[in-house]
C-alpha cells in the first residue's frame, strides 16, 4: 500500500544538462519499495503543473530512494531545481513492480534510454536473490549512458550499447539482446515504445516490460492511465491501469500498437 | 469553541460539507489507511451504468492550465458487480453515494431501482450522458428531459435523489428549476466542462472523441458564479463543486450559497486533499468563531446566510439580483 | 524556403495572423519601441462607446488560476475624443480595429457610422453588452437580436464588420449564424466568461459588480471547442480567441478552423507576447515546411484545411460531426 | 518609456525569514529609472502566477538596481527562491516616481513596514541634488526597521519608531512627523493605505504618497489598476492609473478612504 510522505531532498546529482539524480530520504516509502514501482512526485508547490509526476525508483536503501530523470517539461524543470535539505512530497511507492522472488535463474535486464532508471535498484535486488543478471543498456551515445559502472560493481554483466557507437556496440538494446548467446531464464525491458514492442515481438522467455502512459492520480482513482489489455468476446477492447496494475505488465498482458 | 461539520442537505445528513466527486475517488477502497475517510461527507461514486463499460482509449487525460481534461468515458463494471462485487469493501464509516448514468430514461429508472439499499445514501443523476432518444443531446441540456427524467427517478427510488448539472447547458438555472420541480431532494454542480484540445504536430485533436471533460483550478470561477446563480434560484441545497483545491476554496462555494461542496481534480494531485480542506475550514469557522457551517452557507450573498440544508430556504427564490449583474459580461457594468 | 504570413479575412488582409484584443492592447500608442508592431496583425482597440465613461470601482483585475477576471466597465474616452485625440497618435504601420459597445441599437449604428473613417480598418462589435431594450440581457446572448444588431451596423458602416461572440451565450453557434446571417463579414470569439469570486475573509463578491468576466490560460480549451464549433457552423472567416499564450497555443486555434487569432491576457504579463507569438509560428511553418498560415486553417479537423478566409469554406458548412462528440460530455462517450 | 530587460540576478540577500533584497544587473532598466518608479517582474517562468509582480527600486546604481520584498503569497516566493546568476524579466521603469527636481529644500520622507522600500534610491538622489532629508521610518518592531543605517549614511538624518518601542520612539511614523519641530518643505510618504491616509489629513506642506493597487499589466494597457482620484460635475468618480500616472500622486490627485 503506498504512502504519502514529505521526503528530504539529501543529494541533487546533475549527471547532464538536463538529467538529474536527486537521493530523498523516505523511510515510510522505502520500507515497502521494490524494484520497478515508482513514486508520485508533486512538483508544484502552488497548482501548476496540477498533477504529480511519476519517476521509477531507481535506488533503493532502507530510508532511502533515489529517482533519475531527464527535463522534459516544466515538473522536471522545477524538480530539477530543488537544493538538498527542501522536502517534497511523495507518494509511494507505487504501482506493481518487476517480479523479484525469483531466484537462482539468469535474468535479462533491456533498458533503453530513461529506461535504465529502474535498472540499478532492479539488479540490486536480483542479484541479492541470488539470480545471476545479464544487463543491457542502449543509450543514443555515450553521454546519455548511465547506472552502467554501478549495475556491474553490483555484480551483474553490463553490456552497452549505443546508436552512434560512441560507447559499446553499436547497435540497439533489442538487437544486442538478439545477439546474445545466452538469453536467459526471464526478460525485463523499460524504455521508449518502440523498443518495448520489438522486445515483445522477439522475446522467447517469459518477458516483463515496463510501461509509460500519462498518470493523473498514480493511486486508481481517475482511470485516465488506462493500457489496452485484450479484447471481449465481442472485440471490444479491455483496458487494465498502469498505475496499479503496472507499470510492469507481463507482455501478455498488454497490447503494444506498432510505431 | 465546539466546532460543528454536520451538514444537512434535505433529507441526507453528512459528518462533513466535503464530498468526494464522483469519478475522481474511484470507490472508497482505493486509499487505503492512507487518507482519513472520518473527514470526507461521502464519496459519490464513479459514475455507475446497468452493462459494463471498458470506457475509451487512451488518452484518457491530459494537463491543461491549472486544470484537466479527461474523457475516460465512463468506465465500470456495471450496477450489478458494483453492488455485489465493490460496495461491501468501501469501509463502513464511509457514506456511499451512487452516481448513475444511462442512455434511456430506462436506463436510469433500472438503476436507480437497483441502487436502492440500505448501504447506499443517496443517488446522483449524472445528467451529462447522451439521451438516445434526442439525437444523444445530453440530458442536462434541456430543462424538460430533465424535469422527466428526474420525475422518473425520483418515482423509482426511496432514496435521497441528487441531480448533477452539466454546465454546458443553454440555461443552467433554468436545468436547476426544471430539476426541482422534478422532485430533485439535491442540486448538485457542476460537471466536466466541454473542451478541446488540439495535437499541433499530429494535426488532430487530442482526444479521439474530439471533445472532453474541463475541470481543476483552471475553471472554478465560472463554476463558483453558476452555484451562485442556481443556489439563487431553487429551494433546495445545493452542492457546489468545481475547482475546489483549497478550504478558502470551499468557503467561497458555501457563502455562495451551497449547502456542502465536491471536490474532485484536487484527489488526482493530493488523495488526502479532502481531509486537508475539511481541516482549512475548521480552522477558519474557529478563527471566525463560527460554530456550525451552515452559518456560513449564503454568507456572501446580498440576503445573508440561510440554512438551506434545514430546508428554510424560501428567501433565497425571493432573491432579486440586477439583471444586469446576472447576464451581461462583467465588461459593460458600471456601478450605479 | 519564404514563409507567408499574409491574412486574409474576407475583406480584411493583414500582415500577420495576430490580432492585439480589445482591451488588452490599450490603444497601441502605450508599448513605444519597446514592442515590434510590424509583426502585429492589428490593433482591436479598447471598446468604445458614444459618451466617455469612468470605468467601475477598484478592484478592477484580480488573479485566478492561471487566468485573470476583470470587471473594468469600459472605461474610455468616448468615440469622438478617441478619433480626434487617440487615434491620430496610433503608429501609422499599426492596422487599428475599432470594438464598438453599446447599449441600444441606436448606439452602435450611431458608434459604427463615426468610425467608419480611413484609418480604421474594421470595425468589432462588442456583442456582450447589456440590451437595454430587453431588461439588460446581453446581445449577443440571443440569435435575433444579434442579427438585427448585426444588420444595423452593417448598414451603417461600408467597413468590414466583426462580429464578437461572448462564451455565455446559451448557444453560441446559433448566434454565430444570426451574425452571419445579418451580415457579418468576419465572427470573431470568445470574450471573458461570466465569473465570479468571493473574499471569504469579507464574506462578500470580490468584484463591486458581483460578477466579472474570466480569461487567459485557464479557459483556452472551452474557447477552443467552441471556435471549432463556430468555424463548423459558419461559412465566414473566424477569428479564434481565448486564453492564447504561445504560438503553440494559437496553432491549435488556426487548425481548429480560426483563419486568424487574437491575443489578450497574454499581453498583460508579456506586451511583446504577440511578436514572440509570431515569431513562434513562423519556426513552425519552417519546421513544418508550410509556406502559407492559411494551410494551417482547419488543419486539425476531419475534413481539413481549407482557406475559408479567401472565402472557399462552404465545405465547413457541410461537415457533419457525431452529435455525441459535439453535444454531450465527453465522459458519456466511449469509441464507436 | 519603460523597457524589458532580462536582468542578471547579482545577489539575493535574505534580510529575515520573509524579507529579501535582490539586487539585479539591469542597465538598460537602471540607465533611465528613478526613485519611486518600480519594476514589473516576471516570477514565474510557467503561467502562474501568470501577471508580473511590480517593486518599488530600492537601490539604484548606473547598471543596477535592487528590489526590497516581503513574502506574502506564491509569486514572492517564487522571487525568493532565485540565485545569483539566473536571469529574471524585468520591465520597467514603470510609472511615474517622486518629484526629484527640487534642490535646496528640506525633504520629509515617511516610510511605513515595506513602504521603506524605495527610500534609499529616493533619498540618495535628493541628497545629491543638494537638499536637506529628513526620514521617517515606521515599523513593527526592531527586526522589521529596514535601510535606515543605509540611509543615514547617505548623510540624512533617520528618525526610527517602532509599534513596540524595541527601536526608536514606542509610536506611528505620521505620529512622529506631526511631532517635527520642523516639517521641512515638501513630504514623500510611502507605507500601507491608513498611514497615507493620516498623512494627507495632516501634512501640511505639498505631499507626495507612493500608492499600491493590484497591477495587471504595469503599463498602461489593461485599465486594471483605477485609482479615484476626483469626481465630474455630476459626481461619477474619476480614477487615474495607478501604473502610468502613479505610483507617486500628489496628495490632491487621489481620493483615499478611511480603513
Ligand atoms: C510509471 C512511470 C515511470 C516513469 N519513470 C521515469 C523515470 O524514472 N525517469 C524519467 O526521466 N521519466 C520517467 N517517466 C516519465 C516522466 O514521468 C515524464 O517525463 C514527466 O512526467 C514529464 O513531466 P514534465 O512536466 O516535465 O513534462 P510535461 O510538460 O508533462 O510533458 C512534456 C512533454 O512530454 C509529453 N508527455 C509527458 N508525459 C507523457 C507521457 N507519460 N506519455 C506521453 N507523453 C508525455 C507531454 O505531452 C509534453 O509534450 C515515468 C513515467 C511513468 C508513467
Ligand atoms: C507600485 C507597487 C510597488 C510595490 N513595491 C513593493 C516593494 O518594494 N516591496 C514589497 O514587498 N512589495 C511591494 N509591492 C507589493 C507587491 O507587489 C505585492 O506584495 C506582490 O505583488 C504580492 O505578490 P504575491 O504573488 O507574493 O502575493 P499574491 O498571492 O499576489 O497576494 C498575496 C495576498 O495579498 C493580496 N494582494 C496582493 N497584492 C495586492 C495589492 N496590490 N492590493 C491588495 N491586495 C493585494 C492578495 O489578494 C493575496 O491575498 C508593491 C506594489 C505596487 C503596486
Ligand atoms: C477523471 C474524472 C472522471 C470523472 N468522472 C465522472 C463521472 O463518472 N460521473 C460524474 O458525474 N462526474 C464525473 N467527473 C466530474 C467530477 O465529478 C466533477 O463534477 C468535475 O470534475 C468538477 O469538479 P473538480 O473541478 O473538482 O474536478 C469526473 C471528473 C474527472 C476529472
Ligand atoms: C482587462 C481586459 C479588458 C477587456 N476589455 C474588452 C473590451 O473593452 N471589449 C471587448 O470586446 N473585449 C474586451 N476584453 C476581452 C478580450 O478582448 C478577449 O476577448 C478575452 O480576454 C479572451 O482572450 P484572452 O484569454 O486572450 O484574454 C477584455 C479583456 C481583458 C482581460
Ligand atoms: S492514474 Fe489515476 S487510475 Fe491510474
Ligand atoms: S495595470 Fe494595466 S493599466 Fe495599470
Amino acid at each position: 500500500m503506498w504512502k504519502q510522505e514529505n521526503a528530504e531532498v539529501l543529494e541533487v546529482e546533475r549527471l547532464l544538462d538536463e538529467v538529474f539524480r536527486i537521493r530523498f530520504r523516505a523511510d515510510r516509502i522505502a520500507r515497502d519499495a521494490a524494484p520497478g514501482q515508482f513514486v508520485h512526485v508533486l512538483c508544484s508547490h502552488h497548482h501548476s503543473p496540477f498533477l504529480r509526476r511519476p519517476f521509477s525508483i531507481n535506488r533503493l536503501d532502507e530510508d532511502e530512494l533515489s529517482v533519475l530523470f531527464k527535463v522534459v517539461g516544466e515538473g522536471t524543470r522545477l524538480l530539477s531545481r530543488v537544493t538538498p535539505g527542501q522536502t517534497l512530497n511523495l507518494l509511494g511507492p507505487a504501482g506493481r513492480g518487476f517480479p523479484v522472488n525469483v531466484s537462482g535463474a539468469h535474468v535479462v535486464l533491456v533498458a533503453g534510454g530513461m529506461g535504465v532508471a529502474p535498472m540499478p535498484a532492479l539488479a540490486h535486488r536480483l542479484l541479492a536473490g541470488g539470480n545471476r543478471v545479464t544487463a543491457i543498456i542502449g543509450a543514443r551515445n555515450a553521454r546519455y549512458v548511465f547506472e552502467a559502472d554501478h549495475i556491474a560493481q553490483c555484480g551483474a554483466e553490463v553490456l552497452v550499447c549505443t546508436d552512434d557507437g560512441s560507447a559499446g556496440a553499436r547497435r540497439s538494446a533489442t538487437s544486442m539482446y538478439r545477439s546474445l548467446p545466452d538469453k536467459g531464464d526471464i526478460a525485463y525491458a523499460c524504455g521508449p515504445l518502440p523498443m518495448l514492442y520489438e522486445m515483445k515481438q522477439c522475446v522467447v522467455t517469459p518477458l516483463w516490460l515496463s510501461l509509460e502512459t500519462r498518470i493523473g492520480c498514480g493511486t486508481g482513482l481517475c482511470l485516465g492511465c488506462a493500457q489496452p489489455s485484450g479484447y471481449t468476446e465481442d472485440g471490444q477492447v479491455v483496458y487494465r491501469k498502469v498505475c496499479t496494475d503496472g507499470p510492469v505488465f507481463h507482455a501478455s498482458e498488454v497490447i503494444l500498437l506498432e510505431h | 469553541m465546539s466546532i460543528d461539520l454536520t451538514t444537512t442537505l434535505g433529507p441526507l445528513t453528512l459528518c462533513s460539507p466535503v464530498i468526494a466527486a464522483s469519478g475522481t475517488f474511484g470507490y472508497g477502497t482505493e486509499t487505503g489507511t492512507e487518507v482519513d475517510l472520518r473527514r470526507i461527507g461521502a464519496v459519490c461514486v464513479k459514475g455507475l451504468t446497468l452493462l459494463p463499460r471498458y470506457g475509451n482509449p487512451p488518452p484518457r487525460l491530459i494537463e491543461t492550465p491549472c486544470g484537466i481534461m479527461n474523457s475516460v468515458g465512463l468506465e465500470n463494471p456495471g450496477i450489478d458487480r458494483f453492488i455485489e462485487e465493490v460496495l461491501p469493501r468501501i469501509p463502513p464509516s464511509l457514506k456511499v453515494i451512487v452516481n448513475i448514468a444511462g442512455a434511456t430514461l430506462e436506463d436510469y429508472v433500472t438503476l436507480a431501482a437497483k441502487a436502492s439499499i440500505p448501504r447506499v445514501s443517496a443517488l446522483e443523476v449524472n445528467v451529462s450522458c447522451p439521451n438516445v432518444k434526442s439525437q444523444c443531446l445530453a440530458w442536462g441540456l434541456d430543462p424538460t428531459a430533465t424535469f422527466e427524467l428526474t420525475r422518473a427517478v425520483k418515482a423509482s427510488t426511496h432514496l435521497p435523489v441528487i441531480v448533477k448539472l452539466t454546465p454546458n447547458a443553454p440555461d443552467v438555472v433554468k436545468v436547476a428549476l426544471a430539476a426541482e420541480q422534478g422532485g430533485a431532494d439535491i442540486i448538485s454542480l457542476v460537471n466536466t466542462f466541454l473542451a478541446l484540445s488540439i495535437d499541433v504536430e499530429r494535426r488532430r485533436p487530442v482526444f479521439s472523441n474530439t471533445f472532453a471533460g474541463l475541470s481543476g483550478p483552471a475553471i472554478m470561477p465560472i463554476a463558483l458564479r453558476m452555484v451562485w446563480q442556481v443556489a439563487g434560484a431553487v429551494g433546495v441545497p445545493v452542492i457546489g463543486m468545481g475547482g475546489i483545491l483549497t478550504a478558502r476554496d470551499a468557503l467561497q462555494f458555501l457563502m455562495a450559497g451551497a449547502s456542502a461542496v465536491a471536490v474532485g481534480s484536487a484527489n488526482l494531485r493530493d488523495p488526502a486533499a479532502i481531509p486537508a480542506i475539511v481541516n482549512g475550514i475548521e480552522e477558519f469557522m474557529e478563527r471566525e468563531a463560527v460554530s456550525h457551517v451552515s452559518e456560513l452557507v449564503g454568507a456572501a450573498r446580498p440576503e445573508g446566510p440561510s440554512n438551506r440544508g434545514a430546508g428554510q430556504a424560501e428567501s433565497r427564490r425571493r432573491t432579486g439580483h440586477c439583471p444586469e449583474n446576472e447576464s451581461a459580461d462583467a465588461l459593460f457594468q458600471s456601478r450605479a
